[in-house]
């Protein structure tokens, strides 16, 4: 491999000028979508502990009610004695879910592994527009900023956005209505402008570079299932996030008084509020509209936050089950269905919000239909284990978590889309069970085991299976122990976003289940410093990865680990799709690459 | 490729923009009866407009059949999205405050008394005018305490 | 260790199921039944889809475990060579699509029934209970005066009480909620009734209890700091006591001790009770 | 030169550059941005009671709108023909339609901003806009008490003195001042209390517009302070008039921001001079292609916000 270097970066200094490009082009200002792949990767990896750290602030409060927090308390929250108070606790869970949607989850699938595979995977030398992909990356740091900075605003520790992840206005819309809706909120649209920004820019470019930049014999029905999801995703990505970026710019020229003129516009805001003892409000909005456009996306991106994980996840199946993938076109229009189908199912969460009922009916039906392809996806997957040479390493235990987790919570999916019983269960903790599931549950064990599955292309060394396993372990085990017994708490009636929901008679039983599930968390959140160590420890001390460690048949596995600039030696061609494993053409092995010629002129390592 | 459509007369098709800019302007100057004919003439007119700008300026006529790729998902989703607004934002199925007025008004079917529905925009100037004259004083919360 | 690894997998669920058999016995379920038609209506759907859940959750885990199960002690050098089965493709999308299909309009009637305005039972619509108007954090009761009807705009003889709503028992009662300043939801679990309160909107909400109880009322909607405090109380009385109620806030209200006013109230409260 | 737009031989896809497919995908997204403003447009307006359409209220020039229209249409013609002369390797012809272009787009702003001055002349600004009689009775009070202390504190020259007025009226009061500056503090003075007394009118609600317009005429001929009240504008409410102003400049607002960036791009071109060559074919056309979006939101929101 390191005799390979020297001539393929010759290769690639014939395209692009004879010159070096130096660390700073090298490895930070990089054009180049590996490295911003791992830079997608990496920050995202430190932001998924930010926002842990902030949902075990939720964790303590909703365990220990206006208990001082040991250690930390009295650094963090010092003006009250150590404790949280309301103002913080409403403005640790709109932080956690922003920094964990906009910063974690969203960028790791569509930056990280959509920038590191797209070109890998279709045999392409880079993204169509690398200067794009590099902004891309760039932008996300003005939104890490001005989340950042958000907790910082004038008005003291209290002061954060705290209108919640989906900043309903009116509260979110007029500065007076909390302590949070001052300058926080404003930064906190900010960010979501920047981030929304770098997710047109990357969609833009995967579009272009998955339509255009295909290897010969990449037909679209060769492309790995990844490709799919990130395709699909990209264009959901597309059309849906402009809707909230608008709807982002009128809730700032909402909240903004221009000038202290009191110039600001009144979309979401009807006349005549007396907010919190301040002058009526002056306009004519309505609030419901910044619902719709906030769920528009919103609901979009949860497809954004799973398409691309159940097309890793039938890749690295296929691998470790050493079998073709069950079902290869259904899967694809499934995923096409999901998409589709994502555009037209967001006012489910606004069942009880005082929409039309015709709406909500109409809602409902196509939330109903949305299990469809999703059902199509779970039973192909087992249908691709069954007959399988299974094969139980981390990547496939993750995976099979992947599988498990997704019907769970989208079997609680299916009881919120039953509109009466969601007229019960909306903003219990129910509902926080559901997401919880399919975000973390589903998601993030996709992503964990993605990590573990591609690492050996990225960084050239194996990641360590003993650690995997046992982070695996701890953290499957501690996600159900937190958010198993959400279902029942929100069976019970308790509402979600309560810094003290023990006020209530009803609940004040709840409180040990609580505490139980608060040290699960804790447990859970401190194995993801296993990840940690397990991530950053290998890419120095890990065994060495040779081209294609797992013998599976993709494209990225052509090229060498890491790939250089310009990725493959010489451009690959296509011959058949990326899953025939077990094949009975070749005999001597059970894989049969992409780019394999039949028949074989004898093993390649 | 961009061969085939050098031949196009561009001036003609600017000339066609600018007669139909024209005739839109003039249905509202000539102040038509019915408001409903004018928005169908002059949204007609736009849309014809658009199409030649998308078909010529943008050449889209030349290009393959991925335009209709391309095109179809948004043009859906832009229709799409204003409709199931309609719904809610649109036509009100509940009964909505408007403290300016010192009204309310009443679902789709209903008409509160004293209150005014307009639903459909209401192109008649005489709203502006009512804004000048109306309300002596029942000014602030229809809910006051 | 594979084994070991598959019976990991079958573990969860089963702590699951076991853990959602027993959590009525431990109280981690609903908060009491049900106490209106309604919601009695919304628990048989809850119960129904639940079951129906189940045995997709119990089938699909079995049938994971069972290929994993396989795919662990596989000892022939090939996997099994399948693109996948278009038979399996079509029933697996049919039966499923029947069942959702089932659901989905098996509910729909509830959902008119609460929701759709033209559904509502008329003898509530006719004369509604009360407005309840959410602020930052508290709840505002405008009740019309005894014997007159609820208006929609305030009346110089409304009765209003904070964070107290009284309804008769037994019958179904309508209210009109709306707010004040940001959003808010009204939500009884005990009824389970929620709607959102927003701003600039009227809503009208029904429901009934079927005993006679108080239940809490909590704010289901983000509206700021006090959020989890914006706590209130439904007492479900008999028309009797609902009558007697409100009587005596009505000769809280106007009774400022100077004889006439008395006198006009407790006139008003005769001809409200004459009116029955 | 059939260069980059063909795309190598060695790849699947379509038949057009990166760079095309690119811009399209992006006018996609921008489709759907655009939607968004106008879709809350168009529900916002049905939801509306009623919607300020009258041309004396709400200062929206349907001529403007239609030269505006012309001069894009006439930028999107030029853009064209740039884009044919740059084929055809005639880039002087080019860069001189190029011009054209950004001179065009430069009279649309012109034109915009002539518009938004009328606007903003008459405070038709969200969240400025009375929608009451006694809303714009409030504000005209708001008006004169701000022209009374700015008058106030520009006499002082300080503007941290406590009770501007009352140390006025006690320098009034002392024998050395001189007559000019007697008379400028008599004026704030005699202003100050003729507008206490319309406030106490307004805020009793005992004022009527018409009262309160005929009142402010009369201070405006008044001979001591008239000069000073000048600027203080008639109560004009026009009922819903703060959501139609927000709409108004959402749209046109971002239409003109667009605007801006795509004379950016032809600007970069033009910045390279005699310069441009084949090598700029692509990069012409594709600000061509967003050029032409930009006129194709102008052709929607012209019916939209000026005639309709
Ligand atoms: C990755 C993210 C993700 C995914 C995939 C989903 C998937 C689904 N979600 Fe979820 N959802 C969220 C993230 C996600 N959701 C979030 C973040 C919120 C809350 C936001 C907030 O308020 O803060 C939310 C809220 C939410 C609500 C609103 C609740 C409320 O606030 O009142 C509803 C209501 O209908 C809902 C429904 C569904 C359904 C029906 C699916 C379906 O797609 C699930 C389909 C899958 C299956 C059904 C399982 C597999 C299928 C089978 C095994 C076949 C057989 C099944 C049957 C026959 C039943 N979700
Ligand atoms: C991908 C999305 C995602 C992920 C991964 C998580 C992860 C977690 N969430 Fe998340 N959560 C949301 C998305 C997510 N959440 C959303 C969208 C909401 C709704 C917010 C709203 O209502 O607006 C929400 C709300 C929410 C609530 C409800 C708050 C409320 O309504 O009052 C709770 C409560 O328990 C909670 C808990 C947790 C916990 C314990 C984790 C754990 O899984 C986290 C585990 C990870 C770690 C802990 C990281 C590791 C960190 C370290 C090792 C550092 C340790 C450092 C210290 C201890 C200082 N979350
Ligand atoms: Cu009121 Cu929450
Ligand atoms: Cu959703």
């Amino acid at each position: 491999m390191s005799v390979a270097h020297p001539a393929l970066a010759d290769h690639s200094h014939e395209a692009h000028g004879h010159h070096d490009p130096g660390f700073v082009r090298k490895y930070i200002f990089s054009t180049d979508h590996k490295v911003i792949g791992i830079q997608f990767l990496a920050t995202p990896l430190l932001m998924l502990m930010v926002g842990g750290a902030l949902a075990l602030g939720v964790r303590w409060q909703l365990a220990f009610p206006w208990q001082a927090m040991p250690i930390l308390g009295s650094g963090l929250f010092a003006a009250e004695g150590g404790q949280i108070s309301p103002e913080t606790y409403t403005m640790l869970f709109t932080m956690h879910a922003s920094v964990m949607i906009f910063l974690v989850i969203i960028p790791v699938l569509a930056g990280a592994f959509g920038n590191f595979l797209i070109p890998l995977m279709i045999g392409a030398d880079d993204m169509a527009f690398p200067t794009l992909n590099m902004l891309s990356y760039w932008f996300m740091w003005p939104a890490i900023f001005f989340f950042g900075a958000s907790f910082a605003t004038a008005g003291g520790p209290n002061a954060g956005p705290a209108a919640g992840w989906t900043s309903y206005p009116v509260l979110s819309a007029i500065p007076d209505a909390a302590p949070g809706s001052g300058p926080a909120q404003t930064l906190w649209l900010f960010g979501l402008t920047f981030v929304g920004v770098s997710s047109m820019m990357g969609s833009v470019n995967y579009m272009t570079t998955i339509i255009n930049m295909r290897a010969p014999g990449m037909t679209l029905f060769r492309m790995p299932m990844t490709i799919w999801g990130m395709f699909i995703t990209a264009i959901l990505q597309a059309f849906a996030l402009p809707v909230l970026t608008a709807a982002g710019f009128m809730q700032l020229f909402d909240r903004v008084r221009l000038f202290g003129m009191g110039i600001h516009t009144c979309f979401f805001v009807p006349a005549g509020l007396i907010v919190n003892n301040a002058d009526p409000t002056v306009g004519g909005g309505h609030p419901l509209l910044w619902q719709h456009q906030f769920w528009f996306y919103s609901h979009s991106a949860v497809s954004i936050m799973l398409l691309p994980v159940m097309g890793m996840v039938s890749d690295m199946l296929t691998t470790m089950c050493r079998k073709p993938l069950f079902g290869y076109k259904p899967m694809v229009y499934s995923l096409a269905a999901i998409a589709g189908l994502g555009f037209i199912v967001w006012g489910h969460h606004m069942f009880t919000s005082g929409m039309n009922p015709a709406l909500g009916m109409t809602f409902m039906i196509s939330t109903m239909m949305i299990a469809l392809p999703s059902a199509v996806k779970v039973f192909n997957w087992i249908g691709t284990i069954w007959g399988g040479k299974v094969q139980f390493n981390t990547v496939m235990l993750n995976c099979v978590a992947f599988i498990s987790m997704f019907i769970v919570g989208g079997l609680s999916g299916i009881f919120m889309a039953a509109v009466p019983v969601d007229i019960y269960f909306h903003d219990t903790y129910f509902i926080v069970a559901h997401f919880h599931y399919v975000l973390f549950g589903a998601t993030l064990f996709g992503v964990f085991g993605g990590i573990q599955y591609w690492f050996p292309k990225m960084f050239g060394r194996m990641m360590s299976e003993t650690l995997g396993k046992i982070h695996f372990f701890l953290s499957f085990a501690g996600f159900n122990c937190t958010f198993f017994p959400m279902h029942l708490l929100g069976i019970a009636g308790m509402p979600r976003r309560y810094a003290d929901p023990y006020l209530h008679p009803y609940l004040e039983h709840l409180l040990p289940m609580n505490q139980f599930m608060t040290i699960s968390a804790i447990v859970m959140g401190f194995a993801q410093f296993l990840l940690l160590i397990n991530f950053f420890g290998s890419i120095f001390w890990g065994k060495k990865a040779s081209r294609n460690p797992w013998n599976a048949n993709g494209l990225e596995w052509v090229a060498p680990s890491p790939p250089p600039h310009g990725n493959f030696e010489s451009v690959p061609v296509v011959h058949r799709g990326p899953y025939e494993y077990s094949s009975p053409l070749v005999d001597d092995r059970d894989y049969l690459m992409q780019t394999d010629v039949l028949p074989l002129k004898g093993a390649e390592a | 490729m961009t061969d085939g459509h050098s031949h196009v007369n561009y001036l003609l098709i600017y000339g066609a923009l600018c007669v139909l800019t024209i005739v839109s302007a003039l249905a509202d100057i000539i102040h038509l009866s019915s408001w409903v004919l004018l928005v169908a003439i002059v949204f007609s007119v736009a849309t014809a407009k658009a199409l030649a700008v998308m078909t010529y300026f943008m050449h889209l006529k030349f290009e393959g059949r991925w335009k209709y790729v391309l095109l179809a998902p948004t043009t859906i989703l832009a229709a799409g999205l204003p409709l199931a607004l309609l719904p809610d934002i649109g036509v009100h199925y509940y009964t909505v405050q408007v403290p300016q007025q010192g009204i309310l008004i009443h679902d789709a079917h209903a008409h509160s008394p004293g209150g005014k529905h307009a639903a459909g925009g209401g192109h008649d100037a005489d709203h502006s005018e009512e804004g000048g004259s109306a309300d002596q004083g029942e000014h602030g919360h229809a809910a006051g305490h | 260790m594979a084994k070991s690894w598959c019976i990991f997998f079958i573990f969860w669920p089963t702590l699951a199921l076991a853990v959602c058999w027993m959590a009525p016995a431990w109280g981690w379920w609903f908060p009491g039944d049900a106490a209106s038609t309604l919601g009695a209506r919304i628990d048989d759907l809850f119960y129904l889809i639940l079951i129906i859940v189940s045995v997709v959750f119990v089938g699909t885990h079995v049938g994971l475990a069972y290929v994993l199960w396989r795919g662990s002690s596989f000892n022939e050098p090939k996997a099994l060579f399948t693109h996948g089965s278009h038979n399996l493709e079509v029933i697996w999308t049919i039966v499923p699509s029947g069942i959702l299909l089932f659901i989905a309009l098996y509910q729909m009637d509830v959902w008119a029934d609460y929701r759709v305005q033209s559904a509502f039972p008329p003898e509530a619509v006719r004369a509604p209970v009360a407005e309840v108007t959410a602020r930052q954090f508290e709840w505002r009761i405008r009740y019309p005066a005894p014997g007159k009807t609820l208006q929609l705009t305030p009346q110089p003889d409304d009765l209003y009480t904070v964070n107290d709503l009284h309804i008769p028992v037994g019958r179904p009662v309508m209210i009109q909620l709306r707010s004040d300043d940001v959003q808010h939801s009204f939500f009884v679990p005990m009824l389970r009734v929620k709607q959102d309160a927003v701003p600039g909107l009227v809503i009208p909400i029904w429901f009934d209890s079927v005993r006679s109880d108080t239940y809490e009322l909590l704010c289901a909607e983000l509206c700021g700091w006090g959020h989890y405090k914006m706590k209130a109380r439904v007492v479900a009385q008999s028309d009797a006591n609902f009558k007697s109620y409100l009587a005596e806030l009505h000769r809280e209200q106007f009774d400022d001790g100077v004889p006439s006013a008395a006198t006009e109230s407790s006139e008003a409260a005769e001809t409200a009770s004459k009116s029955e | 030169m059939a260069h980059a737009t063909q795309p190598t031989r060695l790849r699947m896809g379509l038949p057009i550059s990166n760079a095309k497919l690119g811009m399209w995908l992006f006018l996609g997204t921008e489709i759907m941005f655009f939607t968004a403003f106008i879709g809350t447009y168009i529900v916002l307006r049905m939801g509306s009671p009623g919607w300020p359409t009258s041309p004396d209220v709400t200062h929206i020039r349907i001529w403007a709108g239609a030269l505006n229209t012309f001069v894009l249409l006439t930028s999107s013609y030029f853009v064209v023909v740039a884009h044919e002369s740059m084929h055809s390797n005639n880039f002087a012809k080019a860069r001189k339609f190029l011009w054209m272009t950004f001179a065009c787009a430069c009279l649309f702003l012109g034109i915009k901003g002539y518009e938004y001055y009328g606007k903003i002349s008459h405070d038709i600004l969200p969240g400025r806009i009375p929608e009451s009689s006694q809303q714009a009775m409030e504000k005209v009070v708001r008006e004169l008490e701000a022209v009374v202390s700015a008058r106030s504190d520009a006499l002082l020259g300080d503007p941290t003195v406590k009770e501007p007025l009352v140390t006025l009226r006690d320098e009034a009061g002392k024998p050395d001042v001189d007559e000019t500056r007697k008379n400028q503090i008599s004026a704030v003075l005699a202003l100050s209390e003729q507008t206490a007394k319309l406030k106490d009118d307004v805020i009793t609600e005992a004022a009527e517009l018409e009262g309160v317009e005929h009142q402010l005429a009369e201070m405006k001929l008044n001979e001591q302070y008239g000069s000073l009240v000048q600027g203080v504008r008639e109560p004009h409410p026009i009922l819903y008039g703060n959501l139609f102003a927000s709409v108004y400049f959402l749209l046109t607002g971002f239409h003109a921001i667009h605007v801006i960036v795509g004379m950016i791009l032809f600007a970069l071109m033009l910045k390279l001079g005699n310069k441009l060559s084949a090598r700029q074919c692509d990069f012409v056309e594709n600000a061509g292609l967003y050029w032409h979006f930009v006129d194709l939101v102008w052709i929607f929101l012209f019916p939209l916000i000026y005639i309709v």
